[in-house]
């Protein structure tokens, strides 16, 4: 299985863990991810935020260059993904802009690949029996909530539906193949506060919080997400809530369930140490 | 759009807080139609269900929620729309759009307004936010991918905004997730030709 | 010559605002064969119409025109004013210059005028040829059929069977009343809608000349107005073989009402995932006596008694990006007689409403809404809930409020969706068998929407309830008395009477080769059993014109449309181009 | 004592709009004779003073003509215009009905309707028909379309009767029809059953001094802007406003006016403003096209088929303006006409300097309804609409047996609504009928003896 590779720049920044754990995984599923050659950031909620024209043509850029793959994109962040999605849309349904992108870059858009998210891939593309006959230390035990937030499944003009907007269950088919236990809850597809991270870090505080006191009391063991900027906002955003709770990556959940080596050095980098818990939960 | 029917509205309707119905707020004629323009909405089809509102995760921190806004657009109220909180606190999730029956994504009518807002010279009523986001372009600007360390600090000096989450900075940095130095991309000369372009009908 | 009348209708300013009727009028007035032409306001007025009568006998005419609306409008109308004055009714023609002309060239008023012209003097060529023709007679089985054994049903088979006339009421589930028969009581004055149901049930039951089939469907129906041939399908005894049975009918009614949105479709709402959101009509069944949980109000996870309720209005309706875009039009009232319901069943318990618009349309509705809000301390939020989910045993409703423009959470222990009404399952499908017309979304469609509300578009065939559309009990019922008023008037005649104008055979040049039998979509055409020839069943003809086409002798010839008639309108069209 | 005698197959009809006109065509088309009684010199009702109907847009004259001309001409329908039943007794099957006409000052039965009077007649009145929007003669039709299209004299207006002045009417009619001395006259008409489809008025909007109706010229009610758009009316179609001619730019539609207010008027909704306004608005914009429609509501009511869809027409293809709020105050600023209200959802006060107001008031029982009412024994409500026994299951059964219902004379109901019900009520006295003019012939199958 090839694939054309999008990291996002924060997949060698803030979420390198993400980045390790997924190319990992990767390998050792047999997927093989051929990165963009000199890709460019999305240009995040920012672009959208103040200038629709670069909103559309940074990530365009993308996409024409991952033509060169020949393969469907894939992407592990989210908001990447949505930004992906939305130039891949606008290219397919407005000639007159694809035409302007056509020239603007010397390349034709095909349109042969599409924009998927890497939890689509893992998901969907791999039975879940392929997964889990190569599981070697199954997640017995683990409690789990899979936490989607907002871009991984919405919107679904943009997202053709690859998950049901409002309970998605890719993550849930993966982590119960790899032998975890996941556990229903509310805040599923609730959203962190995004890209006010920063600026405004009272209100990610709040919507942060109520998310993990949502996982608390669903008594899960942590929470499992696929977009660096949740898992950010998650881990970082714990004040006063006990006990705190782990944010982890799909991918670094799949890495220990294939046993794959090099792990420690991932759940070095969370604000919330998943050590402890994984170690009584016999999984470090 | 409809240069006729909306260039009358300026001379008919006027708003005020109930108590100074007199000297009300004069109304731009093309703000409808604009808005509906930049964002590629049909914001006449809000029949006000507020089902945005009841979804939005940023409402209950904005001054009008997503609902509202589009009602003082239908309404014709540039200045309350443009100086509002509720543009800036909008985070794009897109919950809106999922839910809305009529189809409308509030989100994009929300960057419209903000683009509008700084075009028109409308001081942002959440500059930090505004900070951010520039200072997050200027870094794709500069390396065609984002440098989280010369972006916070930036934004840090920009906004004021000295010492909130200074030791989360320090335990990310610790934790070695922010690098030092920026990777640069190689077409460098293309991203900046994107940044040079105007978009359309926004000169 | 023939002495033809040209009438110009102005029809206000629908026609003559586009088209220069005067010109029209004075542009046909030296044409051959055209000894009058003229214009009025609104020819199909009284006064217009004694101009057509009076200049037919002034003038001795033999044929008329008239320039005015589709003939599907008012042809009758005139050829009516026509046979008054004297002047065989086929003789009688309509010019389409409104909905043809006027209506679709309104920025083209030249043009307009122009095509006006053409049109008329095509019409004048054809009523040259015209022959005067008699209608025919058809034999009419006076007996009904009404399909469906709900609230419309039961209704109109009373009617008909009380004016003497039998009915045939067939009802696909194992019992009579529809929904009605699960309602708790009706709105406004809480009757118990099972005595409302009983007194119909006992009429039906007690009148001989109904006959009620129940597991019983209509697999075919064959037949024109008067003359309806059905085959129902009865299901078997312990799921054996159907059998079936035929009958005939003058008349049909279809009450075959409505279904639910089904709470799957609402993600947002969780989907059916949740055992304590619900549907309206479950909660119904909850507060009716004979429900089960013997009216008494319990939530189904747990079987407690909530204290907390959020109604959430319009699931599914008023969304025309992700459900049904028209209103369901009764949600607003059940849904304030179900929250008045329970704060009196449950008197510490809190009722919220979540609505868009409150529709309380009817005597005293409005007034019963009041009263749900401020006698049963029902808290009325406007905007519509945005996600419902479950949480440690609650139900999460999001809101918004109006006057704050914020979010509101209600925890609530039980939520019940207004769900949308839709047509009944299968609509479609019999809509096809009994060949009658749907509107996109399954419901079926009345003849006229102001007019003939309760006539299909098929003589014969009538609607009665919410199978037309969401309506209410009591607009439910008059509906139903209405459609069984049309069958009524239909079984006091004597005879039917049918259009003249259909297909003939030209036995001469006729030769046989059976091309026309399946070309005809009427199946109005069959082989004489020993001639050789093909014939025509007057009464299923259509008069469409696909045999004409089919027959490669031109043996197959519409009345009054024959290819003389169509060559001269051909002439005349191409004259003026 | 009427046990003696059989009952009568004649139904009586008070009210002859598009309620009475429907049940008269089902009961005379199915061979039975009728009586239909109105009070106005012509019928037709109130459907005939509209313009294009919801949400189809066809126009009123188009669909209603045909009915009123084959109800004018039918053999079994005897139309007494201009005239009121003013008693009725006896039972079901043998009611006796009095009928009042009143005086035409016309011969009717010499009268062709040729018109002439009514073009020579000097004096010019304001026409109750066009709700003053425009004036006719002292003698008149309803509309050129009126039918019986016979004139009457209006004594209120006519100059020989004020002021023993003119006669030209008589002087120029070729056929000697006017009678100046002509009485009053009453009729006693027999029947088995009755239908009262006496419609509704409107509420007196003078009552709500804050809209300014009856001060302010170009504050209009709903009707009167019907007669403004109507193809036949007074401007033949034109929006023009009534204090200059001038088209308005600005229109404001204030719905509720006198509608949802149990302490300063009627408690109840009146059901259909809210698609006919929905309807001003769009065929004003589709008359002025760069006009702006404002419309103030409280809730809108779009229950009914394609009823929602209308209205989002409205909004969407037409652009109309909608403010959720009542209007609180509406005043003359200039030739201006300004409207103060709040718009409820974004809480801005909203201030409209209009060209012209449209009020939508509160449909209302005729005043004589009750009189009827009284005399046969039938229960009103407290503001005079008729009850039905059950208004679930016998929406048009009286307390009364023999006497129906149907139309706005229980409550505020919109055409298809109406049609639907007169049909209804037709269906009951049909039944009757049949019953009492025995079961009809070939009947003694007994039902389902085919089925296999």
């Amino acid at each position: 299985m090839k694939y054309s590779y999008y990291p996002g720049c924060t997949l060698h920044s803030t979420a390198i863990e993400y980045g390790w754990s997924t190319e990992a995984v990767c390998e050792a599923l047999g997927i093989d991810l051929v990165e963009i050659e000199d890709w460019n950031c999305c240009g995040a909620s920012s672009a959208h935020s103040l200038d629709p024209h670069l909103a559309l043509a940074l990530p365009t850029r993308d996409l024409m260059r991952a033509q060169a793959v020949g393969a469907d994109i894939v992407m592990p962040c989210a908001a990447c993904y949505g930004r992906m999605a939305a130039a891949d849309h606008k290219m397919r349904s407005d000639s007159a802009w694809r035409k302007e992108m056509e020239a603007e870059f010397q390349t034709e858009y095909i349109g042969a690949a599409r924009p998927r998210t890497l939890v689509d891939v893992l998901g969907n593309d791999l039975s879940p029996e392929a997964l889990a006959a190569k599981v070697k230390r199954p997640l017995n035990g683990l409690r789990t909530v899979s936490y989607y937030g907002c871009l991984l499944i919405r919107p679904p003009d943009l997202t053709n539906r690859w998950d049901d907007p409002e309970h998605p269950v890719v993550m849930d088919r993966i982590l119960k193949a790899l032998g975890a236990e996941p556990v229903q809850w509310a805040h599923a597809v609730e959203c962190c506060g995004a890209s006010l991270a920063l600026d405004r870090a009272d209100v990610v505080t709040v919507l942060s919080g109520r998310i993990v006191q949502g996982a608390n009391d669903a008594e899960a063991d942590c929470i499992v997400c696929a977009c660096p900027l949740c898992q950010a906002n998650l881990d970082s955003r714990q004040k006063g809530i006990s006990p705190k709770v782990p944010v982890l990556y799909i991918t670094e959940l799949m890495g220990i369930a294939l046993d794959l080596p090099g792990r420690s050095k991932w759940f070095a980098k969370h604000l919330v140490d998943p050590r402890p818990m994984l170690r009584r939960k016999g999984l470090e | 759009m409809t240069t006729g029917a909306t260039a009358s509205l300026s001379s008919a309707v006027r708003t005020s807080a109930a108590s100074t119905a007199g000297n009300a707020q004069r109304v731009d004629p093309s703000f409808l139609p604009t808005v509906e323009a930049l964002s590629h909405e049909n914001i006449r089809r809000c029949y006000y269900c507020l089902k945005c509102t009841a979804g939005c995760p940023t409402a209950y921190a904005m001054d009008y929620g997503p609902a509202h806004v589009l009602k003082l657009v239908q309404l014709g109220q540039k200045d309350k729309v443009l100086q509002s909180k509720a543009i800036w606190m909008c985070v794009g999730c897109e919950t809106c759009w999922t839910r809305c029956p009529n189809g409308i994504a509030a989100g994009h009518v929300m960057d419209a307004l903000k683009q509008m807002a700084l075009r028109e010279g409308y001081a942002p009523a959440e500059r930090r936010v505004l900070v951010l986001h520039r200072q997050f372009l200027t870094s794709i600007r500069l390396f065609g991918r984002v440098h989280e360390l010369s972006m916070l600090a930036l934004y840090k000096l920009l906004s004021g905004d000295l010492f909130t989450d200074l030791d989360l900075g320090a335990r990310m940095f610790l934790r070695g997730k922010i690098p030092i130095l920026p990777e640069r991309i190689k077409g460098m000369s293309k991203i900046q030709q994107l940044f040079a372009k105007r978009p359309r009908g926004q000169e | 010559m023939k002495r033809i009348g040209v009438f110009i209708c102005h029809c206000g300013i629908n026609i003559a605002g586009t088209v220069d009727v005067k010109r029209v009028a004075e542009a046909l007035k030296d044409y051959p064969g055209v000894v009058l032409a003229t214009d009025y306001m609104y020819m199909c007025s009284d006064p217009g119409q004694s101009l057509i009568r009076q200049s037919i006998k002034e003038q001795n005419l033999e044929g008329v025109v008239v320039a005015a609306c589709s003939p599907a409008m008012h042809e009758v109308t005139f050829r009516k004013a026509s046979a008054q004055a004297g002047l065989n009714p086929y003789q009688t023609e309509i010019a389409n210059i409104r909905e043809q002309v006027s209506w679709v060239h309104q920025d083209d008023k030249e043009a307009a005028t122009r095509k006006a012209i053409e049109h008329i003097k095509t019409i004048v060529e054809k009523v040259k040829y015209n022959e005067s023709l008699i209608p025919l007679s058809l034999s009419l089985v006076k007996k009904a059929l009404v399909i469906g054994g709900g609230i419309a049903g039961l209704q109109a088979a009373i009617d008909i069977a009380t004016a003497g006339y039998p009915v045939v009421l067939v009802e696909r589930s194992d019992r009579l009343g529809g929904h009605v028969g699960k309602l708790s009581g009706v709105y406004v004055n809480f009757n118990a809608a099972r005595d409302l149901l009983e007194s119909k049930l006992q009429a039906v039951q007690e009148n001989p000349r109904i006959k009620v089939f129940l597991e019983t469907e209509v697999e075919e129906l064959g037949g024109y107005v008067g003359n309806f041939t059905a085959k129902l399908k009865h299901r078997g005894d312990n799921g054996g073989e159907p059998t079936f049975s035929e009958h005939t009918f003058g008349a049909v009614i279809v009450a075959t009402g409505h279904s639910l949105r089904p709470l799957s479709k609402f993600g947002e709402y969780g989907g059916g995932r949740y055992p304590n959101v619900i549907d309206a009509l479950t909660f119904e069944r909850m507060l009716a006596p004979d429900g089960p949980t013997g009216g008494e109000i319990r939530r189904p996870s747990d079987g407690q008694v909530p204290r907390q309720v959020v109604f959430v209005q319009c699931a599914g309706s008023r969304d025309p990006e992700h459900h049904m875009p028209y209103c369901s039009k009764i949600c607003c009232m059940y849904t304030a007689k179900q929250a008045a319901l329970y704060r009196q069943r449950v008197p510490d318990g809190q009722a919220y409403v979540f609505y868009i618009d409150i529709r309380s349309q009817g005597r005293d509705y409005e007034e019963f809404v009041q009263s749900a809000m401020t006698e049963h301390d029902v808290l009325y939020v406007r905007g519509k809930v945005a996600r419902l989910y479950e949480e440690d045993g609650k139900v999460i409703a999001w809101g918004a409020d109006t006057l704050t423009g914020k979010p509101v959470e209600v925890q609530a222990d039980l939520a019940v969706l207004a769900t949308a009404v839709m047509p009944a399952e299968g609509a479609v499908e019999l809509a096809q068998r009994l060949r009658i017309a749907t509107d996109e979304h399954g419901f079926f469609s009345e003849a006229h929407p102001k007019l003939r509300p309760v006539e299909s578009l098929t003589a014969g065939i009538f609607l009665a309830g919410t199978a037309q559309a969401p309506k209410d009990i009591p607009e439910t019922v008059a509906q139903a008395s209405a459609a069984a008023a049309k069958v009524l008037s239909l079984f006091s005649q004597r005879e039917l009477v049918a259009e003249p104008t259909i297909a003939y055979v030209d036995e001469e040049l006729c030769s046989g080769c059976g091309l026309c039998i399946p070309a005809c979509p009427y199946q109005a055409r069959a082989m004489h059993p020993w001639k050789h020839k093909a014939i025509v069943n007057e009464a299923l003809c259509q008069g469409c014109g696909a045999c004409v086409v089919a027959c490669p002798n031109k043996a197959c010839k519409l009345r009054n449309l024959t290819p003389s008639h169509v060559l001269a309108m051909m002439d005349a069209y191409l004259a003026e181009v | 004592m009427a046990e003696d005698r059989a009952p009568i197959t004649r139904v009586l009809i008070i009210g002859a709009g598009i309620a009475g006109i429907q049940a008269a065509l089902d009961i005379a088309n199915s061979g039975y004779e009728v009586v239909l009684v109105e009070k106005e010199p012509s019928i037709g009702g109130r459907m005939l003073q509209l313009s294009e109907t919801f949400p189809t847009l066809d126009c009123a004259q188009c669909i209603l003509t045909p009915r009123t001309v084959e109800a004018g001409h039918h053999e079994r329908i005897r139309l007494m215009t201009f005239s009121e039943v003013i008693a009725i007794t006896g039972e079901i099957g043998h009611f006796t009905a009095t009928v009042q006409r009143k005086p035409a000052s016309v011969n009717w039965d010499v009268c062709t309707g040729c018109g002439l009077c009514q073009e020579k007649c000097p004096t010019k009145v304001a026409s109750p028909f066009d709700r003053a929007m425009g004036k006719r003669k002292a003698i008149y039709t309803l509309s050129p379309q009126a039918v019986p299209n016979k004139p009457v004299i209006d004594r209120e207006a006519c100059t020989w009767f004020t002021r023993g002045k003119c006669r030209l009417c008589e002087k120029v009619c070729p056929v000697h029809a006017i009678d100046y001395e002509q009485q009053a006259t009453t009729t006693q008409v027999e029947v088995g059953a009755v239908i009262i489809a006496t419609g509704y008025t409107l509420y007196g909007l003078e009552n709500l001094g804050e809209y300014g109706y009856g001060k302010i010229p170009d504050v209009v009610d709903g009707l009167a802007f019907e007669r403004l758009l109507s193809a036949s009316g007074p401007t033949a179609g034109k929006v023009r406003r009534p204090s200059d001619g001038k088209e308005p730019k600005q229109v404001v539609f204030i719905q509720c006016a006198g509608s949802r207010a149990p302490e300063t008027a009627m408690p109840y909704c009146s059901k259909i403003c809210c698609m006919y306004t929905a309807k001003h608005a769009m065929l004003y914009k589709h008359r002025v096209h760069d006009g702006t429609a404002y419309v103030f509501y409280i809730d809108v009511r779009a229950a009914g088929k394609r009823y929602e869809e209308f209205y989002h027409r409205a909004t969407e293809e037409d652009r109309v303006i909608y403010v959720r709020g009542k209007v609180a105050r509406v005043f003359r600023d200039g030739d201006q006409v300004v409207v103060w209200g709040s718009d409820t959802l974004s809480g801005a006060s909203v201030e409209v300097a209009a060209d012209m107001v449209v009020l939508a008031p509160a449909m209302v029982p005729h005043p004589e309804t009750q009189r009827l009412a009284e005399m046969l024994g039938i229960p009103a409500n407290e503001y005079g609409f008729l009850l039905p026994l059950d208004d679930n299951i016998l929406p048009v059964e009286t307390t009364r047996p023999g006497v129906f219902l149907a139309g706005a004379v229980t409550s505020p109901k919109d055409i298809p609504e109406t049609v639907a019900q007169a049909s209804a009520a037709a269906a009951k006295v049909l039944s009757l009928f049949a019953q009492w003019s025995g079961v009809p012939q070939a009947m003694e199958t007994p039902v389902g003896a085919e089925a296999s």
